[in-house]
């Protein structure tokens, strides 16, 4: 009905008249509001997802792209060409993958040619994206041409094709333009089938196609958004959606508000249970945690210890979750003294105080991390022990490094700043400052420093001048040691990439260049074991615990699956009744 | 109207407080004993993690047998105001708290407040083309929102004391710059300055002599009060994480930590920090009202 | 009087000016690296340069001025009425205001108009009565409320009627963040569901903003009351009001006059609470997590967005000279004196 | 048989007490008769506002009235207010400008004054109000009934509420100081007006004023009252007869004649000064300035030992040339000799000790001291200046100079708030010849003082120019003052002057007829011939 009435304001005789009138109107209005909000139609099969952020960006290459609240966006619109293959196994509610075999996607066989160092890959027919295209290989062609453009802000498609050694995706695009076009390394071998080649025979390309970058776009689409200035409609991507042949379509996203997923209509085989995910944006955990506890949303991710464990108790709930590989871990710079001494570093790693931090860090819903690379990767064993004897350990190595009790530490107070992302002071706060406590305790003068997520990433990816960090932000999305290895430990002449500690040892970056080149699987695990050994003996990085990834869901969602990215594939839920 | 119709002023003799200004003086004093004598009250280190983690404080049934304990049992104290997710003692830190927060408001309001009267003074006595672009940059500055400015200096330049008390007095220097520039010019206007050039004295000579001295009044009442504003302010800065850096115990970033456990009913964290800069505050809006009030008089 | 507006619009619109080049040349002098936002799993050298081209921060200072306030080949600058675009999401500084303005502006006029029409009545009794328990009464709550922090007494109530009461509801936000707001006209949800006709919207987004509007409220009436207080028993020793009484004018007519002479220093009251408000609002936008232009201003300092940063405060500082203006032309309009 | 017809005041054995029980009246028994003006005077603290005050029932909040009665037309002021106050007894008071609402038009503050007591319709109070103000001499009614008090002048605001306080024919007028603030030209005209306004109305006055001269010539009774207390009653003739003993012996009059074989110390040549005011528009940015010329073509010759006196009323730039002599403003074109020496031609510092030789007294003596200094102190401030003398030295010779003027030295460590005003300018005049000047110019020196003070103050200025043969200029626009302690006369108006000449015969025989006008509104304290009884007084049309 029509709040503002329309006639003109009546003469002055009936002005009593009308003001009564205007009260009953509006009484009648107020009341017509108070009964119960009538539910939307569909919500019996309608996902309220609660998230800290809704996708600031859904552009794989864009500037949001290290964002995870956009990755969640990015793998539910987009499938890639390959899946690692389904794992029997359920931990706490949720399936796992084996990590060493793959199941396809939007690929129906893949085939490796060791001679030419080429995948030949035939993709499923009749897949078709939501402004109902069909995937064909022209679509795979756009997907490697856009990557090697590398005209986003953050080309991660370039990124991991270089990684995997895809020929020609190499860095000297960057310095002669002319280098970006695709060239003859991706060929269309038909209708539906393109031929890859490699420039060294690199195990890691599958892998890299299960990541949440280099997904398969649906070119007819993107290049009705193209504009003279934005050839590779980076502007529709990162503001409108991101068209691929994913489960579901972008229905609606207001930026920093709401992001809504439709299923995509033109997929009739494989077509998701979930018809209609409605993400929330509720930025701070506890509020996340009120909404639940109210019994108004069906899921929610990235609360913090105690709301879980408040949340597990409650009747409809149930949090599920498994270590996959998200840890925290103390970063020492090589460049910064005395982190360069190793016996600072072992004295360090004596006096951390593990156990706090599992058991009131985390509340027990961690354990310690014995690895440099997340111990659920395959070929991972848990190699490193700290020194026992805890804080007489520590006093002990220090005085043998020369500085009894810590005296002379002063003078590298400003090394001692223990850094970590501003943004995580809820869950990080605590762990930094039992840390602190503890270190000081044996004299090493440690204060904190909190820092913005932005900075945190610049000054340990870019710049790599943080010397001493707490870091819970490093997880490789390629399940694979070797990949860590390069990602982290090897060092820049040796292809490493991050290595935020500059961490530099030749044996390591040595065995790293001959797992990279030989193409016996065993020889390569053997390489990297032992590499990982060293890594470990060194403490490039100082492990500290392995934390569960987990979601707090209502008690008839299942079908929950861990993928490397931490996000949830929608497509895999399903509901069942009790 | 002359003298006699207008009320004739409470005319009390100096020397004997009123209530107000009683109570204005207690809840300024508490504060600043409890940051000067943090040490000896505390009962734990404010930045000793301990496996207690979340504990509430003692109810109060609990509390007149512990204190009984504490006092004469030799028992050790426990945590009165409860601790917080790391463990750390609120009742600690709340003290402790009181030494950041009074030092920052106290060191930002003495460098503001000598920019400010300098400036004022000077723009009170010349007016030349120099003296009038610092008036109209003061007021200009004024019209920025005070908060947000503070935030991005802060945020930007780093967040040690150093930046917050320099973003705060270049907040608060134009506050005092405006109380002393219309005084001065009132100052100037008066015979006895007249009477002393006449009598040929330098026109600096009668700067600090004659003209500072007496438009110093509006500055000072205003000192409290704006002590008051820096302490919300620095508290503010941390509430939003753009303040000191952790663990310093300071009373907004507690109040922000405790905040977020306040849905899972851990209430003793923020409270009691939240009871303790809202006297602190009021103590020195009180103290700066009952000044003026003795000023004018 | 249009010839005292245009003067007074002249002024407004200098300061304006010069605020812009103020903020421009501040935030750059500040020591912080915002190339930093370009971090991904492959931020190599090159991308950080590739970066720094994007942003356009290899171009020299005064070079950014210009496409600052002209803009270039393809972003228009100030005087197209563009901010520049958010380092963060890409989209225009000025899209994101839009959209975050509205929820602060909603806030802080709800309370300003429930902490006005509580304040000045408290304010006048606190002047005019007889009985000394009203008159210190208002004094002491004037002085309390005035000096009081958002964050701590947001808190409290938050603790008080949500965990412990349950008579209000959750700091969630506007409207609970499973309800479909209105469509967006003013942006206002109160407005908008008045416009879409939803009662129950308009309840619920009324139930949701209770708490933020009593904790901004509340920190309000302190000041208004405290100065209107002040005002209009100044204006009760002045000599008309004085002489008046003497010749036998009636209570309501020395009772009215009073009021009229009180009215000035009030209005400037109310200019300068507005920008004390948006301030305000940065603290309890954060702790009702309401998305408004204060938690916007946070992120954007937070995250070394320039551009938003520089639009934040423009919007901000040039709405508070819009009041001022407003202010001081109703002051004029009440005052012949100052329309010399 | 007297006592039934309902006297318009009377008040028995009123006493009022402040809130430490200081008794500001005590035991005061007034009574008009109808038709009678009684004059109240007394010294600034004696409580004459608060008889004003208590006859309107309008005792402050801060006081009590602990004793007494007051009948206005035989209802109490405090009972039945309404029916008295505005109504029987209006109230005119020092500074109209306070008086009116400064928001809302003049014309409607009476229109509206007289609605609610007569509860007449609204068009025909207007229309009587716009009678009134043509009656009380103002010319342009219809203008002045929509503009508001700050765009009036002083003499008009002050008919606007004369005519307000008489729209309502009240049968007892206060009036308290109605003219103390305005120039003496229009001081004479108001009072004719309300003079007039009264007997046509057949309202009878209680006149407050501390100037015996408005009293001697329009009051029938007068009484005193000091710190309170009250004396008794006097016709006025008696009153005036008491008044003569305290004139200024005339001995300086003779040596008028031959002052010209004096040295000249001060030389004025064709001095003018142009003043650009500006009239700064919102927060000082907009600024337009009109030229206003305050001093053209002024000359004159300052002998040794010799006093002039420079006569004007306010605006006439008497207190300009002061100023420019003294170098504190500097002139535009004109030159200043001091014995013959031009002082612009001079260095700075040479200038600066130069101007030790030419001192000033100011008008306000509570605003020439620094309120945070003792007299001392200030007093000593010359000494610092040009001797650089230790500060014992300096209260050393404070004491000397206070005690070779003879004045009481106790008040020299306390500060100028906690000392009398006549005592204050008394130690103006020492701080002066602290540096011992040649030349005094004492800017209005009487003006706020009271009639008491005032002569002694006269008193110990003729003595000390014989004492150190010291000269004068003496600004001034009470023509008692400068007779006193005057040889020569200057006449200013509007910058230029008028006439020149010794005193006597200038004000006897005035040349032009300005000085005319100036001798003729000024109130003579011990009249011959009292004003009111001149009938010739002309109906009071509004000078300015």
């Amino acid at each position: 009905m029509k709040i503002i009435p329309a006639e003109s304001p009546a003469p002055p005789g009936t002005q009593a008249l009308s003001a009564r009138a205007w009260s009953a109107l509006l009484l009648a209005f107020l009341l017509s509001g108070c009964h119960a909000p009538e539910q939307s139609a569909d919500t019996d099969s309608a996902v309220i997802y609660l998230v800290e952020d809704v996708p600031a960006g859904l552009n794989y290459d864009g500037p949001a792209a290290s964002l995870h609240t956009s990755q969640v966006g990015i793998v539910n619109l987009m499938d890639p060409l390959l899946e690692y293959a389904a794992s029997p196994e359920v931990e706490n509610g949720v399936q796992t993958s084996d990590f060493s075999s793959f199941e396809g996607s939007l690929a129906e066989n893949w085939v490796y040619d060791p001679a030419e160092q080429s995948w030949r890959i035939d993709l499923r027919k009749g897949v078709y994206s939501c402004a109902g295209n069909e995937l064909t290989a022209d679509d795979v062609l756009y997907t490697f041409a856009r990557a090697k453009s590398v005209s986003g802000a953050a080309p991660v498609g370039w990124f991991l094709a270089s990684v995997a050694s895809v020929a020609s995706f190499d860095t000297s695009v960057f310095d002669n333009p002319a280098k970006r076009r695709l060239g003859d390394e991706i060929s269309k071998l038909g209708r539906y089938s393109v031929k890859v080649f490699q420039s060294a025979p690199n195990p890691l390309f599958p892998h890299i196609l299960t990541s949440f970058a280099l997904r398969v776009f649906d070119s007819q689409e993107m290049r009705k958004h193209a504009t003279e200035s934005d050839p590779w409609s980076h502007q529709y991507v990162d503001e409108q959606t991101s068209p691929g042949f994913g489960p579901y379509c972008t229905e609606r996203w207001i930026k920093g508000d709401e992001f809504v997923l439709t299923a995509n209509p033109y997929r009739e085989e494989r077509a998701p249970s979930i018809k209609r995910i409605v993400f929330k944006r509720v930025p701070l955990s506890s509020n996340r945690f009120v909404i639940m506890k109210m019994g108004e949303a069906d899921l929610s991710d990235r609360l913090t210890p105690r709301e879980f464990e408040a949340l597990a108790g409650l009747d409809n709930l149930k949090v599920i979750g498994l270590t996959g590989n998200e840890t925290l871990f103390l970063h020492m710079n090589f460049k910064s003294p005395p982190f360069d001494n190793p016996l600072i570093r072992r004295a360090v790693s004596a006096a951390v105080p593990y156990d706090w931090i599992i058991n009131n860090g985390y509340r027990a819903q961690a354990k310690q991390w014995l690895s440099v690379v997340p111990t659920r990767y395959p070929g991972v064993s848990e190699n490193f022990q700290p020194p026992p004897g805890g804080l007489e350990a520590a006093r002990q190595l220090l005085s043998q490094a020369g500085y009894p009790n810590g005296k002379g530490l002063e003078e590298f107070q400003e090394n001692f700043q223990l850094s970590y992302v501003a943004e995580k002071q809820i869950a990080l706060g605590p762990i930094a400052n039992a840390i602190r406590a503890k270190l000081r305790e044996v004299g090493i003068p440690v204060e904190l420093n909190p820092i913005p997520l932005t900075q945190f990433g610049d000054r340990t990816l870019v710049k790599r001048d943080l010397p001493f960090a707490l870091s819970d932000q490093e997880k490789p999305v390629v399940v694979d040691a070797g990949y860590a290895i390069q990602l982290f430990f090897a060092s820049p002449s040796a292809g490493g990439v991050n290595n935020m500690t500059n961490y530099h040892n030749d044996s390591v970056d040595a065995l790293w260049a001959s797992a990279r080149t030989t193409a016996n699987p065993s020889a390569r695990a053997e390489f990297i074991a032992r590499a990982l050994d060293q890594i470990a003996a060194d403490i490039a990085w100082l492990p500290l615990a392995e934390f569960k990834t987990q979601w707090a869901t209502h008690t008839e969602l299942y079908g929950f699956r861990w993928y490397p990215d931490n996000s949830i594939r929608f497509s895999d839920l399903y509901r069942k009744e009790h | 109207m002359n003298r006699a119709m207008t009320a004739e002023g409470s005319s009390r003799d100096p020397t004997t407080l009123t209530r107000m200004e009683a109570v204005a003086i207690v809840l300024t004093a508490v504060p600043i004993l409890c940051a000067i004598f943090a040490p000896v009250i505390a009962t734990f280190d404010p930045l000793a993690v301990s496996d207690a983690v979340s504990q509430p404080p003692p109810t109060l049934r609990e509390l007149p047998s512990l204190i009984w304990g504490v006092l004469f049992e030799q028992m050790p104290a426990p945590h009165w105001f409860g601790s917080d997710s790391s463990g750390m003692d609120v009742f600690s830190r709340t003290l402790y708290a009181a030494r950041v927060d009074l030092v920052i408001a106290f060191s930002a309001n003495i460098l503001s407040f000598i920019v400010g009267v300098t400036l004022g003074v000077v723009c009170g006595f010349r007016s030349n083309l120099a003296t009038e672009f610092i008036a109209r940059i003061a007021d200009l500055v004024q019209s920025f929102p005070v908060f947000i400015t503070a935030m991005i200096l802060v945020a930007l330049a780093g967040r040690t004391w150093g930046n917050i008390i320099f973003a705060m007095s270049l907040l608060y220097a134009p506050i005092y710059l405006r109380l002393t520039r219309t005084e001065a010019l009132k100052v100037k206007a008066r015979g006895f300055i007249e009477a002393s050039t006449a009598m040929g004295n330098r026109p600096i000579r009668i700067l600090y002599l004659h003209i500072l001295p007496n438009s110093l009044g509006p500055a000072l009442i205003q000192f409290s009060v704006t002590i008051g504003f820096a302490i919300l302010l620095t508290a503010g800065l941390s509430f939003v994480g753009a303040g000191v850096n952790p663990p310093t115990p300071e009373w907004g970033a507690m109040i922000a930590q405790g905040s977020t456990q306040l849905v899972l009913g851990d209430w003793w964290v923020s409270i009691f920090p939240g009871i303790a800069i809202s006297l602190t505050v009021f103590g020195f809006a009180l103290a700066g009202y009952a000044l003026e009030r003795r000023f004018e008089t | 009087m249009t010839k005292f507006v245009l003067k007074r619009l002249g002024v407004g619109l200098i300061q304006i000016v010069s605020l812009m080049v103020l903020v421009f040349f501040l935030i750059r002098l500040l020591p912080a690296d915002p190339v930093a936002r370009f971090v991904g799993l492959n931020a190599s050298a090159e991308a950080y340069a590739q970066a720094e081209i994007a942003l356009g921060l290899d171009k020299p200072v005064l070079e950014q001025f210009k496409i600052y306030l002209l803009g270039d080949e393809q972003t228009d600058g100030l005087i197209h009425g563009s901010l520049g675009n958010s380092w963060i999401s890409g989209s225009p500084v000025l899209y994101h205001i839009g959209l975050t303005l509205p929820a602060t502006l909603e806030l802080i006029l709800l309370s300003f108009l429930i902490s006005v029409s509580l304040a000045i009545p408290i304010g006048v009794a606190g002047a005019t009565s007889p009985n000394g328990a009203v008159n210190k009464g208002t004094l002491i709550y004037g002085l309390f409320a005035g000096s009081q922090p958002e964050f701590s007494w947001g808190t409290i109530f938050i603790f008080l009627f949500f965990v412990v009461l349950g008579v209000a509801p959750g700091p969630l936000g506007r409207i609970s963040p499973l309800t479909e707001p209105p469509d967006p006209v003013s942006g206002m949800i109160v407005v908008d569901s008045l416009i879409a006709g939803r009662a129950d919207l308009l309840l619920e987004s009324l139930w949701y903003l209770s708490l933020p509007v009593l904790t901004l409220s509340f920190v309000l009436t302190g000041p208004i009351i405290k100065m209107v207080r002040e005002n209009v028993s100044q204006s009760m020793s002045l000599g008309f009001i004085q002489y008046g009484e003497a010749v036998g004018l009636s209570k309501k007519m020395l009772a009215s006059d009073s009021l009229l002479a009180a009215v000035a220093p009030t209005l400037t009251l109310i200019g300068i609470l507005f920008s004390f408000m948006l301030g305000g609002a940065v603290l309890i936008e954060s702790m009702f997590s309401i998305n408004g232009l204060g938690q916007f201003s946070l992120q954007s300092v937070l995250a070394m967005d320039y551009p938003a940063i520089q639009g934040v405060v423009i919007v901000i500082s040039s709405l508070t000279l819009l009041v001022y203006l407003l202010l001081d032309v109703a002051q004029a309009l009440l005052d012949p004196r100052l329309r010399a | 048989m007297k006592h039934n017809v309902a006297k318009p005041l009377m008040i028995k054995n009123l006493t009022v007490v402040n809130s430490r029980g200081q008794a500001l009246l005590s035991d005061i028994s007034v009574s008009l008769k109808s038709g009678e003006i009684l004059g109240v005077t007394g010294p600034t603290d004696s409580g004459k506002s608060l008889l004003g005050l208590a006859a309107l029932g309008q005792i402050p909040a801060t006081l009590r009235m602990t004793s007494g009665e007051v009948r206005v037309l035989q209802h109490s002021p405090f009972e039945d207010a309404d029916r008295v106050k505005g109504k029987l007894a209006g109230l005119i008071t020092q500074s109209p400008r306070q008086a009116f609402h400064p928001m809302m038009p003049i014309g409607k503050q009476i229109t509206r004054f007289r609605q609610h007591h007569t509860g007449e319709s609204f068009s025909s109070c207007r229309e009587r109000t716009l009678a009134l103000m043509d009656l009380v001499g103002l010319r342009d009614p219809a203008r002045i009934y929509s503009s508001f008090v700050h765009e009036l002048s002083g003499g008009m605001a002050q008919r606007c509420l004369i005519a307000l306080a008489l729209s309502t024919e009240p049968k007892l007028l206060i009036a308290d100081e109605p003219t103390s603030g305005l120039d003496v030209t229009i001081q004479a005209n108001i009072l004719d007006t309300i003079w007039r306004m009264t007997r046509e109305l057949g309202t009878s006055m209680l006149l407050i004023s501390q100037d015996r001269g408005v009293l001697t010539n329009y009051a029938d009774n007068i009484v005193e009252l000091d710190s309170g207390r009250q004396k008794d009653k006097v016709r006025v003739k008696e009153f005036i007869s008491t008044g003569d003993k305290a004139k200024p012996s005339p001995a300086t009059k003779e040596e008028a004649r031959r002052s010209d074989s004096r040295p000249v110390i001060l030389a004025v040549k064709h001095l003018s000064k142009t003043y650009s005011v500006q009239k700064r528009a919102y927060k000082g940015l907009w600024v337009r300035s009109t030229s206003l010329r305050a001093v053209d073509d002024f000359n004159v010759e300052i002998h040794e030992g010799e006093s002039i006196g420079l006569v004007g009323e306010s605006g006439s730039g008497k207190s300009t040339v002061g100023r420019c002599l003294m170098g504190l403003i500097d002139h535009d074109d004109g030159e200043i000799l001091f014995r013959g020496t031009p002082i612009s031609a001079l260095a700075a510092s040479e200038q600066r000790r130069l101007r030790a030789k030419i001192q000033i007294v100011q008008q306000d003596p509570t605003d020439t001291f620094d309120p945070r200094r003792t007299l001392a102190w200030s007093l000593g401030e010359p000494f610092r200046i040009h001797r650089q003398s230790s500060e014992r030295q300096v209260n050393l010779a404070v004491q000397e100079l206070v005690e070779r003027i003879g004045l009481d030295t106790s008040p020299l460590n306390s500060r100028p708030a906690e000392v009398t005003p006549s005592n204050l300018q008394r130690f103006a005049i020492a701080r002066a010849l602290a540096a011992d000047p040649e030349l005094i110019i004492l800017d209005e020196p009487t003006s706020l003082l009271s009639p008491y003070d005032r002569e002694s103050l006269l008193q110990l200025l003729g003595d000390l120019q014989r004492a150190l043969s010291l000269s004068y200029l003496f600004i001034s626009h009470d023509l008692h003052s400068v007779t006193a302690v005057c040889e020569r006369v200057v006449i200013m108006q509007s910058g230029r002057i008028m006439e020149s000449g010794p005193t006597g015969s200038t004000f006897s025989n005035p040349v032009t007829d300005y000085t005319q006008k100036l001798v003729d509104s000024f109130l003579d304290e011990n009249p011959i011939v009292r004003r009111v009884e001149q009938h010739s007084v002309r109906s009071g049309k509004q000078v300015n």
